[in-house]
């Protein structure tokens, strides 16, 4: 009890979903559902900076909690499409808004009455999403889940992520694209933490 | 397919040019005009400064575009040469219109009917055959890959 | 968390080599092992078609291995618009290997290749670039660049869109030798001004320069047809229909587009290059430069003049596998040998590593492309609206001194510092009068000293932006054109600037510029693929870098003196 | 030059020319031999350069050839172009803060957290959560956590403590975790989060932690004797606590730490005198004695000669520049400099505001609205060179140019062509820099005023009050009404009304308060509601414009008296607002006048007055009659 953990990504935690059932429309307003792809803490563990999903899903249900909102999970099998995923979870949300996020880490928040391209907030750089914008994009989700007006979490840039990450990025869309199930709908999960957590 | 120099819907010229002839601006400036009929040697300075010119002064004009089609298939170009006659086609139509009828083409943004229409106009108010053989075989294409727009009728919200 | 940190250690222990190997910036670059099942593969793949072709009733009824019912939109297109069907099956019955040595034997002169290439599928060409080594690439571009003399295009952005750094910037790289400007805007609304900036600076700095701001469709011909910018690039093209679709294009509505921009003198070309359709997901399982020659051939069947391609913003996907650089270098090789005009790349950000940087454009800068890059950043990268640039101003001195060494043409030129600072102020001057002519917010002499000495944004006093974006609104509401700057340069006494202008907007008027490869000399003559025919034709032919050119490319920034060792030349 | 005569027999083509400070307008009209008018067309465009200067002359010309072609006509039919006799008026702007908070020792932190954890109040001794399980059982423990702490861990942590028997009465967060951290507790206490400066907070001292439930506010740390009795003090400490009591009213959540000499102070800060000059006086006042102190001196100066500020402040800086910038404009190649003695500060405009301010001490970023004062001022001089404007544009148009007559009388004649206005008129000619009135008497006497302080002062007043730090979006919400996007089908309108859409509104307004512009909604970047952003925006306006036209007014009425006056009419491009008409109507209304916004020649709303004005005088001229155009 007297060494204090040093960060708050800690490698240790674990995350496996277990599937409760089909995914229905959610009927209340104070919730904000995560809609994950198929690939999410399955096929895949990290992101493409290897963060892994299961701090990004502590963190986006976190800031989703500070704000005294509920998160939903769904995972989408039937599309890797970040806008689709999205778009499926906002029409499934209680508020109408959803947090869309992929297995590299790209990340979309949605609401239903929106075209499917559109999107509230989109954050296409997946290699520059960190624990700490997770929790931002979840906090931000639940604020308009409230009819609040956050300000849009601040979007990163950096000209040499397609030389590093470009190809990377391609691959792991690829592959999640690979893990694709057409006939299946949306399912609704549970996200089951490993050790390190006592919550 | 339509790409013979002597289909041009606007005044043919006459003259036959040669790779030689190339730049017209230098070699035969005589045979370049702006569209309100100045040479283009009259585009000076002092016509500048005198407000004679104004912006349709340094526009091209379809008779220009068929000279520079007429050495693009001297040189060996011919899928040049018939852009330069579509494009010698497209003078007369206004800005916004080229925009609207370009937006038209996009997939599944137009019917089938809606792009025999868009044909019909190029051919029957601007006189651009060249130009609606292009839609008439996008039409053709749109249909066979379902990239038509459907009916308003049968659209879902 | 950032992008650039250096890879993490496994724990165990290592080498110091092996730590100073890690910690090379090459080691930050991404790299990736094929799947060619997917298309993540550059030239060399299984799943690529075999070549074949048949013509029937004047028309191509199978290509690549399909009948023409099963042709999707891009078969049909290149089927009716790019390939010579008369002699499409006699080009394609030639053994692949006889028309590769076509390429790289100078005594095949470059119209003989062409008599071929005309009639060539895409699977054909694929499978003749294939059996090139990246030297007998090279040694083809030699030959087939479509222009004699080969030239360089600079990107000419700022960080903060502030018009007074574009124009000191375009005037400073005009001199440099770019023959090409281009520019892009952080804040769309700033165009009208950046525009004005650009073709200002850039007539500055050296009379014919060709300027271009890349927009969405209806503003960047709008621009142009103003005569505010003189010609057009960002129109891109895709080498499967869905990704195509997908960019909300067909090929003809992209044909019907290239037409609209010619028939209002604008030169063109399209935009293209090895990993877009990868990067998105729907390379249907072909190779990245199988789709590329196939995005080649539409543009040549649109009647587009010349291409931008190598690879541009996918840049990081072919870097990234076996082979790819060999792949960018070829796709330029094979718009060449169709006949189109090569922008050929090197203008994204592409390595982090310095070596790996100036390998990826020998390919381009050896044999000499119709612009070797298709945006060399003139100004610091930090300023680069394009993402950033593979060369930036930091590299200028070392351009020149590889030019210097190889006896090559890259376009540019060592200038002195007086010269540089003379243009700057004069082009940050000239823009002072225009805006102040056309009433647009002042540009203040503070402003115009530090556009002299100034390296990015930075050095630059704050603007007030809202007053810039109603000037540049103002500019579109009050319909200016290049006119009322050369009226505005005329009359605060910059004739030289004005002539330079009404001389370019002349040319608009003439159409020369439309023609294959044209750009416009600092004495205002078109030079063209038509009058300024690559002659390459064995060693002692073709381009020469010799005369009046070499002796200013042998100048660098410090030069001993033989006659006296103790000073510089130059 | 030749003047030419191709209309019928005796009818003369006139051009008025009004050189605005940002517009200039023209008015084309035909006089008959009996004077008679006919109004041909009118048009505005961009005043080039500052007005009254030589600059002005390619905006005078294109107008005028805006008007001409308007109205069908050629430069070469033109008999006169009047110009208004114009003299240069700058103004500028300047903020100077009056006011600063201080907090000392870290004794308070009152920010306001949007997600503090539990509820009630929570007084222990203050200890870091790492030392949590040092501590004895039975005394109560108010736990801090440094940042870096995962909300997991820390609930933990804590909840590992108090089974322990450690009595844990509230927490102090770094991070935005006090929801998380309160949800995963075994027993629930009131919690603080988002104290960026989280180790500042001084250990081992008697702290007291309060969070008030949702919607509602502190009731004991904000109340001076609930600080006294929490804390044990006496009434001398009381009183000196009663700040930090002040501070934190309002708050939903608050932190008081007990510590030997803590402090908050509320400081003025000198920022040196303003020197007015004027009716035989000089006076000086104090900038931070606030607007009120400064206006009362402006008016005993009367009318006013010169001011100046200290030099090196904001206010000093500004007056300078004012005049330094006039000076530049007045001179004239070939003639020697105008001193800048010549030229004189003839009104100043003090209006109260606030900035947000970061409080100098703070642990978690509080922001303190801090008073400050801003001030207009304007500065106009004798010398016009107008005739110099008038040759020139006479050799530009091959047409006779001359003064037609001065500024404030010729607007208030071309008021008189609003339908249903007479003598005595007065006009309110509300600007970007300054508000101008003049006064047509019953019997034709007229007398005019500049004074300090228009559209751009309400502008900056905008921006910073709301802290936009953005002067565009400040402009948009001057200009345009408010709403607040609550769905993508519908927005709630400034006065409560709801509009519905069918089309989807754009995604980047969703959920925002929003400026209604004629090209679509545009969000407003701020954390205020509504209402907020409208009562600073009404205040803004109502402090300067409605301040000023009864300042103006009073300055120009029979013995300053506002009941003297009849007919109001209110020019120039503020008087299109959607809002300040109404307002200056309002305060209008008890002295028994007509207020209401120009429609001058019953067509071009409050545009274009003075350059109508120019024509009607010219027809009414005397020496005009029967007599044809003199040269």
């Amino acid at each position: 009890m007297t060494t204090p953990p040093a960060t708050a990504a800690q490698p240790g935690r674990t995350v496996s979903l277990r599937e409760i059932g089909p995914a229905r429309r959610g009927t209340r307003e104070d919730e904000v559902v995560v809609a994950l792809s198929p690939a999410f803490a399955g096929h895949f563990s990290k992101t493409i900076v290897d963060v892994p999903h299961a701090e990004v899903l502590r963190q986006l249900m976190a800031g989703i909690e500070e704000q005294g909102v509920t998160a939903r999970l769904i995972r989408v099998r039937d599309t890797a499409d970040l806008a689709a995923i999205s778009h499926i979870g906002a029409k499934l949300s209680g508020s109408g808004i959803s947090v869309g996020i992929l297995s590299r880490g790209t990340t979309m928040i949605h609401q239903k009455d929106l075209a499917r391209l559109s999107n509230l907030e989109l954050f296409p750089q997946s290699p520059l999403l960190d624990a700490a914008v997770f929790r931002m994009i979840g906090s931000n989700a639940a604020q308009y889940a409230k009819g609040e007006s956050p300000q849009p979490v601040p979007t990163r840039n950096d000209q040499m992520a397609r030389p590093r990450w470009q190809a990377k990025a391609a691959l792991l869309h690829l592959k999640e694209f690979e893990c694709i199930e057409g006939d299946r709908g949306p399912v609704e999960v549970e996200a089951v933490f490993g050790p390190g957590t006592a919550g | 397919m339509g790409t013979s120099p002597t289909t041009a819907p606007t005044t043919a010229p006459t003259t036959e040019l040669t790779s030689a002839d190339y730049p017209l601006s230098i070699n035969r400036p005589e045979l370049l005009r702006t569209p309100t009929g100045k040479s283009i040697t009259a585009l000076t300075m002092d016509a500048v400064v005198s407000g004679e010119l104004s912006a349709e002064d340094l526009r091209i004009t379809p008779e220009t575009l068929q000279l520079q089609a007429q050495l693009a298939d001297a040189s060996g170009r011919p899928q040049l040469a018939g852009n330069f006659r579509r494009a010698a086609e497209m003078t007369a139509i206004p800005d916004a219109e080229v925009l609207a009828m370009y937006n038209a083409l996009r997939p599944r943004a137009s019917t089938g009917a809606g792009l025999a229409e868009l044909a019909d106009r190029l051919e029957s108010a601007y006189s651009a055959p060249v130009c609606a053989a292009l839609v008439r075989e996008a039409a053709e294409v749109y249909q066979r890959r379902d990239l038509l727009a459907r009916p308003a009728a049968d659209s879902d919200h | 968390m950032t992008s650039t940190a250096p890879r993490q250690s496994t724990g165990h222990r290592q080498s110091l080599r092996t730590e100073i190997l890690e910690a090379r910036p090459v080691n930050l670059d991404g790299f990736v092992e094929e799947w060619p099942e997917k298309g993540l593969v550059a030239m060399e793949s299984a799943f690529d078609p075999a070549p074949s072709v048949r013509v029937a009733g004047g028309q191509i009824v199978e290509l690549d291995g399909k009948l023409r019912d099963d042709f999707d939109f891009m078969d049909t297109f290149i089927a009716n618009h790019a390939i010579d069907v008369a002699s499409a099956e006699e080009s394609n019955a030639i053994p692949s290997a006889e028309i590769a040595r076509m390429l790289i034997n100078p005594s095949v002169s470059r119209n003989a290749v062409l008599a071929v290439t005309r009639g060539l599928t895409p699977a054909k060409v694929l499978d003749v670039v294939k059996l090139m080594n990246v030297v007998e690439i090279m040694q083809g571009m030699q030959k087939m660049r479509a222009r004699r003399t080969p030239a360089n295009q600079g990107h000419s952005t700022s960080a903060r869109d502030n018009p007074i750094q574009v124009a000191a910037d375009a005037a400073e790289g005009a001199l440099r030798g770019f023959a090409e400007l281009e520019t892009t805007l952080g804040v769309l609304r700033y165009a009208p001004l950046v525009a004005i900036a650009l073709q200002v600076g850039g007539q500055v700095g050296r009379g014919g320069v060709l300027t271009q701001c890349a927009l969405e469709e209806a503003t960047e011909l709008e621009l142009g047809m103003r005569g505010i910018t003189a010609y057009a690039e960002t129109i891109s093209i895709y080498g499967t229909e869905s990704v195509f679709i997908d960019g909300d294009d067909t090929p003809w509505s992209k044909a019907f587009l290239a037409a609209a921009y010619a028939s209002r003198g604008i030169k063109m070309r399209f935009t293209s290059g090895t990993g877009s359709e990868v990067q998105m997901g729907n390379a249907e399982g072909k190779s990245m430069l199988y789709l590329e020659i196939r995005c080649v051939l539409m543009a040549k069947g649109a009647g587009v003049q010349g291409l931008q391609n190598g690879s541009i913003s996918c840049i990081g996907v072919p870097g990234a596998v076996p082979g790819g650089l060999r792949a960018v270098a070829a796709e330029n090789l094979v718009a060449s040998m169709v006949d189109l005009e090569c922008a050929s790349g090197n203008d994204q950000s592409f390595s982090h590593s310095a070596m790996r940087r100036t390998a990826r454009a020998m390919p381009q800068l050896l044999p000499g492309t119709d612009f070797v890059c298709s945006g060399y950043s003139s100004v610091p990268n930090a300023d680069n609206m394009f993402a950033g640039s593979n060369f930036d101003t930091e590299d200028f001195d070392d351009w020149n001194t590889i030019q210097r060494d190889f006896q090559v043409d890259g376009g540019l030129r060592h200038v002195r510092e007086d010269e540089i600072l003379q243009a700057r102020e004069k082009a940050a001057r000239a823009l002072q009068a225009v805006f102040a002519h056309l009433d647009l917010p002042p540009i203040t002499d503070d402003e115009v000293v530090a556009a002299t000495y100034a390296n990015s944004s930075n050095d630059y006093p704050f603007r007030d932006v809202l007053s810039d974006l109603k000037g540049a609104q103002s500019v579109m509401d009050r319909g200016i054109t290049g006119l009322d700057l050369v009226k505005g340069l005329e009359s605060s006494g910059f004739h030289d600037v004005a002539e330079n202008l009404l001389t370019v907007l002349r040319q608009r008027v003439s159409g020369d510029l439309l023609q294959t490869s044209a750009v416009l000399t600092a004495d205002f003559v078109p030079l063209s693929a038509i009058n300024d025919p690559n002659d390459y034709a064995g060693p002692g032919t073709g381009y020469r870098l010799e005369g009046e050119r070499w002796e200013q490319l042998k100048k660098l920034r410090h030069v001993t003196s033989s006659t006296n060792p103790e000073t510089e030349v130059g | 030059m030749s003047t030419r005569d191709d209309g019928p027999p005796g009818t003369q083509l006139v051009v008025g020319v009004d050189i605005g400070n940002s517009t200039t307008e023209a008015c084309l009209a035909e006089i008959g031999p009996d004077g008679s008018i006919s109004y041909l067309g009118t048009n505005l465009t961009r005043t080039t350069g500052v007005k009254g200067t030589p600059d002005n002359t390619a905006g005078a010309l294109s107008a005028i050839r805006g008007a001409l072609a308007r109205g069908g006509r050629s430069a070469g039919e033109v008999h006169r172009v009047l110009l208004n006799e114009a003299t240069p008026v700058i103004s500028g702007l300047a903020m100077e803060t009056i006011t600063e908070t201080i907090i000392t020792e870290s004794t308070m932190i009152g920010h306001n957290p949007t997600t503090p954890g539990g509820e009630g109040l929570g007084v222990g001794t203050t200890r870091s959560i790492g030392e949590l399980g040092e501590q004895e059982p039975g005394q109560p423990v108010v736990c801090v956590v440094p940042p870096g702490w995962d909300f997991d861990d820390a609930a933990a942590a804590i909840n590992a403590a108090v089974g322990s028997g450690v009595e844990v009465v509230a927490a102090i967060l770094a991070g935005d975790d006090a929801v998380l951290v309160t949800n995963r507790l075994v027993r629930p206490v009131p919690v603080v989060d988002e104290v960026a400066a989280v180790e500042k907070v001084p250990l081992g001292m008697l702290a007291a932690v309060e969070v008030a439930a949702p919607g509602r506010t502190i009731r004991t740390l904000s109340n001076s004797y609930g600080l006294a009795t929490v804390f044990g003090l006496d009434p001398a400490e009381t009183r000196q606590v009663s700040p930090v009591a002040r501070a934190l009213t309002g708050n939903r959540s608050a932190v008081v730490v007990r510590t030997p000499s803590g402090d908050v102070t509320d400081r003025r800060i000198p920022v040196g005198e303003l020197v007015l000059r004027g009716a035989g006086k000089t006076l000086r006042v104090d900038v931070d004695a606030g607007a009120e102190a400064i206006m009362d001196a402006v008016a005993r100066a009367q009318p006013l000669d010169d001011a100046h500020g200290e030099p090196g402040t904001h206010v000093g800086g500004m007056l300078a520049q004012v005049r330094d910038t006039m000076a530049d404009v007045m001179d004239s190649p070939g003639q020697p400099a105008v001193p800048v003695s010549d030229i004189a500060i003839r009104d100043v405009l003090a209006v109260d505001t606030f900035v947000p301010a970061e409080v100098r001490g703070g642990l978690a970023g509080e922001v303190a609205l801090e008073n400050a004062v801003a001030l207009a001022a304007m500065v106009r001089t004798s010398r016009s060179r107008m005739q110099l404007v008038a040759d020139l544009v006479s050799e530009g148009l091959g047409a006779e140019a001359a003064i037609g007559g001065i500024e404030g009388e010729m607007a208030v004649n071309g008021a008189l062509t609003t339908p249903g206005v007479d003598r005595p008129v007065a006009v309110l000619d509300l600007g970007g820099g300054s508000t101008d009135a003049a006064l047509l008497t019953r019997e034709g006497k007229c007398t005019a005023v500049h004074v300090a302080g228009a559209g751009e002062l309400v502008t900056k007043l905008i921006d910073s009050e709301l802290a936009l730090g953005d002067r565009e979006v400040a402009e948009g919400v001057k200009w345009f009404p408010l709403a607040k996007v609550e769905s993508f089908f519908h927005i709630r309108h400034e006065d409560g009304t709801v509009q519905f859409f069918d089309e989807p509104l754009p995604p980047h307004v969703y959920a925002r308060v929003v400026v209604l512009t004629p090209e679509g909604p545009a969000p407003v970047p701020t954390r205020h509601g509504l209402d907020s952003v409208r009562r600073v925006r009404r205040e803004a306006k109502r402090r300067v414009f409605v301040v000023n036209a009864l300042r103006a007014l009073r300055q120009v009425a029979p013995a300053g008296n506002l009941r003297a006056l009849e007919f109001v009419v209110l020019l120039g491009g503020s008087a299109l607002d959607f809002e300040i008409p109404d307002m200056i109507a309002d305060a209008l209304a008890p002295h028994g006048i007509v207020c209401g916004t120009g429609n001058v020649l019953g067509t071009e709303g409050p545009r274009n007055a003075v350059a109508s004005g120019l024509v009607r005088a010219y027809a009414a001229a005397p020496v005009r009659a029967g007599q044809g155009p003199t040269r």
